[in-house]
């Protein structure tokens, strides 16, 4: 297809099926965040590009031989090495034997919170998601250094739009209030910081999609987001150093509280703020890096 | 019942997809991927009630949210009067 | 029968994979590229929550019903993954912005002839 | 047992509405013709399916975030079908243009059809 857009148009479509896989095959946080992000930030993302660039595609002179033979190599030798693989849902492979059953049984007396994946996400693997963390930190602070942050231009009113905005307004409300559920709720069923962060930052993109970027812009400022996000990251480490000072091991929440089952309670609910704040800052941060820009007409 | 209310949104989902992939105007991908998203939520409804899945409702209902999104999305990028975008 | 339907996932994976890497080498459009390196990324994560999968298990969060559980490591990895995914997506658009200002196009065989075109000596 | 049989002819009837949405926006010749079938059968399909799940759940926490799913679907849809019918006219697409010369030839064969149905 010579039509960039409707490339991303397909990519959006692919997003919910690949959505729609993950929940059959029991992953409910990763259906979540597979959601929450493949068919709104990153088709946003996707158009603001093609927006500062040209849409359609040049006619290819190449030769797709070589590539052609290297990529069915490439398949040819892995589906060689899935032979090998056990079948799918089979529950003594070498996959369930090391660690996870340490989670699963370890999650109840430990931790105390049903959601195994939270557990694991902010608890047992925590330095994992502070390094994860400072990467999408870092990925935002590069998208400022390389677009700046922008102005939003004037917008233009519009008198037919009254529809729009009648059903806007509840709807980013509604927006708002279930990332907060997502975030809160994480604990207990599927959600956590990272799906929350992206269904907040995405109830901002839906108001100023509709009422103008420059009303966000007044909302929170865009110079105020890379402090956010500093101070999501601080949070995350904050935690760990408090139980530092403590006399206990970095990122150990037993010494947070009086009983180690209310610290971990408490470490994981900071922790999943923390993690939330950044990714919210750094998502909105991205949107006004790219939207804020103006495209450069070349001949 | 209810696995026939799933076939009929897998055709459904199959037909609006061919639509998606044959255009041929932009706005009729953007319906299709619209209509897409309407029935992937519907899907996770039905299918997930029949199958009992976990906390099927949460996920149909940011589905709903996202999808919402993500098309006033696609429609704000051709209100933008962009002379080289002016094509369909 | 059974051997095949238990390997389908992995090679429907194989098939995705393919495509990503082979929109990543054939095509010149640098969007197209990004879009190809983003299907190869999400053919990883199908990878991942295969493996995570335990039939007759639900999903690894506790309650009185269930008896086996999904692995959830995976989970907790592609779930992080694809957060990051997109913030790296976003460099790599945002670089994609920057090297079309500079050059006017997007096409990577155009960018080379430009670089190529500026090597030479001026006689 | 009323209440099963009224859910699987909730679901029944929706699943019907979705299908002949289908159809529509694959075979129906013009963009804003297609917009009319897909939105209409949509939203009120909807509200069929959900309703159809929710009889069949019975009272739970679920029934209520059901019903909030109804309101949200039943509301964004037709805003989203009147901003892309906004957009389309605003655009330079209009429904005689013969941006789509093998539609317009479509619309003679189904012409007979639609004045019948």
């Amino acid at each position: 297809m010579r039509d960039l857009f409707a490339v991303i148009m397909l990519f959006g479509i692919f997003s919910f099926i690949a959505a729609l896989l993950f929940l059959d095959m029991d992953a409910v946080d990763v259906a979540f965040t597979e959601a929450a992000v493949g068919a709104g930030v990153t088709t946003v993302l996707m158009l603001s590009a093609l927006r500062l660039t040209q849409r359609y595609e040049n006619v290819s002179h190449r030769h797709a031989g070589m590539a052609l033979v290297v990529v069915t190599l490439t398949g040819a030798a892995l589906i060689y090495g899935t032979l090998d693989f056990p079948s799918l849902g089979d529950p003594n492979a070498p996959v369930h034997e090391h660690v996870a059953p340490e989670y699963l049984q370890q999650t109840p007396e430990k931790i105390g919170v049903p959601n195994v994946v939270t557990a694991v996400l902010a608890s047992f693997r925590g330095y994992d998601t502070l390094g994860e963390t400072v990467v999408i930190f870092s990925a935002g602070i590069v998208v400022m250094l390389l677009l700046g942050l922008g102005r939003a231009e004037d917008f233009e009113q519009q008198e037919d739009i009254l529809i729009l905005w009648v059903v806007v307004k509840p709807m980013v409300a509604l927006i708002l209030v279930f990332a907060l559920y997502v975030q809160f709720h994480g604990d207990f069923g599927a959600g956590g910081g990272f799906q929350a962060g992206v269904i907040f930052a995405s109830g901002f993109i839906l108001y100023s999609l509709v009422y103008g970027e420059n009303h966000t812009r007044k909302v929170l400022p865009a110079r105020w987001l890379p402090r956010l996000a500093a101070l999501g990251v601080l949070l995350y480490a904050g935690t760990g150093m408090f139980s530092f000072f403590k006399g206990q091991v970095f990122l150990d929440y037993n010494a947070l509280a009086d009983s180690p089952v209310s610290g971990q309670h408490l470490g994981i609910l900071l922790v999943e703020a923390g993690v939330g704040l950044t990714v919210f800052s750094t998502v909105l941060l991205i949107f006004y890096a790219f939207s804020g820009r103006r495209a450069v007409v070349h001949e | 019942m209810i696995v026939a209310a799933i076939l009929a949104l897998l055709v459904t989902m199959a037909l609006v997809l061919t639509r998606a992939f044959i255009g041929p105007t932009v706005y009729d991908r953007i319906l299709a991927v619209n209509a897409f998203g309407t029935k992937s939520v519907l899907l996770i409804t039905v299918g997930g009630h029949a199958m009992g899945w976990y906390s099927y409702v949460d996920i149909a209902l940011m589905y709903a949210l996202i999808n919402f999104v993500g098309t006033l999305a696609v429609m704000r990028f051709f209100e933008t009067h962009d002379p080289r975008h002016d094509e369909l | 029968m059974n051997e095949i339907l238990g390997h389908f996932n992995y090679l429907i994976v194989v098939l995705l994979m393919m495509m990503g890497l082979y929109v990543v080498i054939a095509s010149p459009n640098l969007i197209k590229k990004l879009i190809g390196l983003s299907l190869f990324q999400a053919s990883v994560f199908i990878l991942f929550i295969t493996f995570g999968k335990v039939s007759g298990g639900g999903p690894p969060i506790l309650s009185q019903q269930l008896t086996a559980y999904s692995n959830p490591l995976p989970h907790v990895l592609i779930l992080t993954a694809i957060v990051v995914g997109v913030a790296t997506t976003a460099v790599g658009l945002a670089l994609i912005v920057r090297v079309y200002e500079a050059y006017g196009t997007t096409d990577e065989d155009e960018i080379d002839a430009m670089d190529n075109a500026d090597d030479k000596p001026v006689v | 047992m009323l209440i099963g049989l009224l859910s699987d002819l909730c679901l029944l009837f929706g699943g019907l509405l979705c299908l002949t949405g289908g159809v529509g926006l694959l075979r129906l010749p013009s963009f804003f013709v297609r917009l009319h079938a897909a939105s209409v059968t949509e939203t009120l399909a909807t509200v069929f399916l959900i309703a159809g799940v929710m009889l069949d759940t019975g009272w739970a926490l679920d029934t209520a975030k059901l019903l909030l799913l109804i309101v949200i679907m039943f509301v964004a849809n037709p805003s989203i079908t009147h901003a892309l019918c906004r957009t389309a006219a605003h655009g330079k697409y209009r429904p005689e243009s013969n941006h789509e010369p093998q539609a317009s030839h479509q619309q003679e064969n189904q012409s007979s059809n639609n004045s019948t149905s």
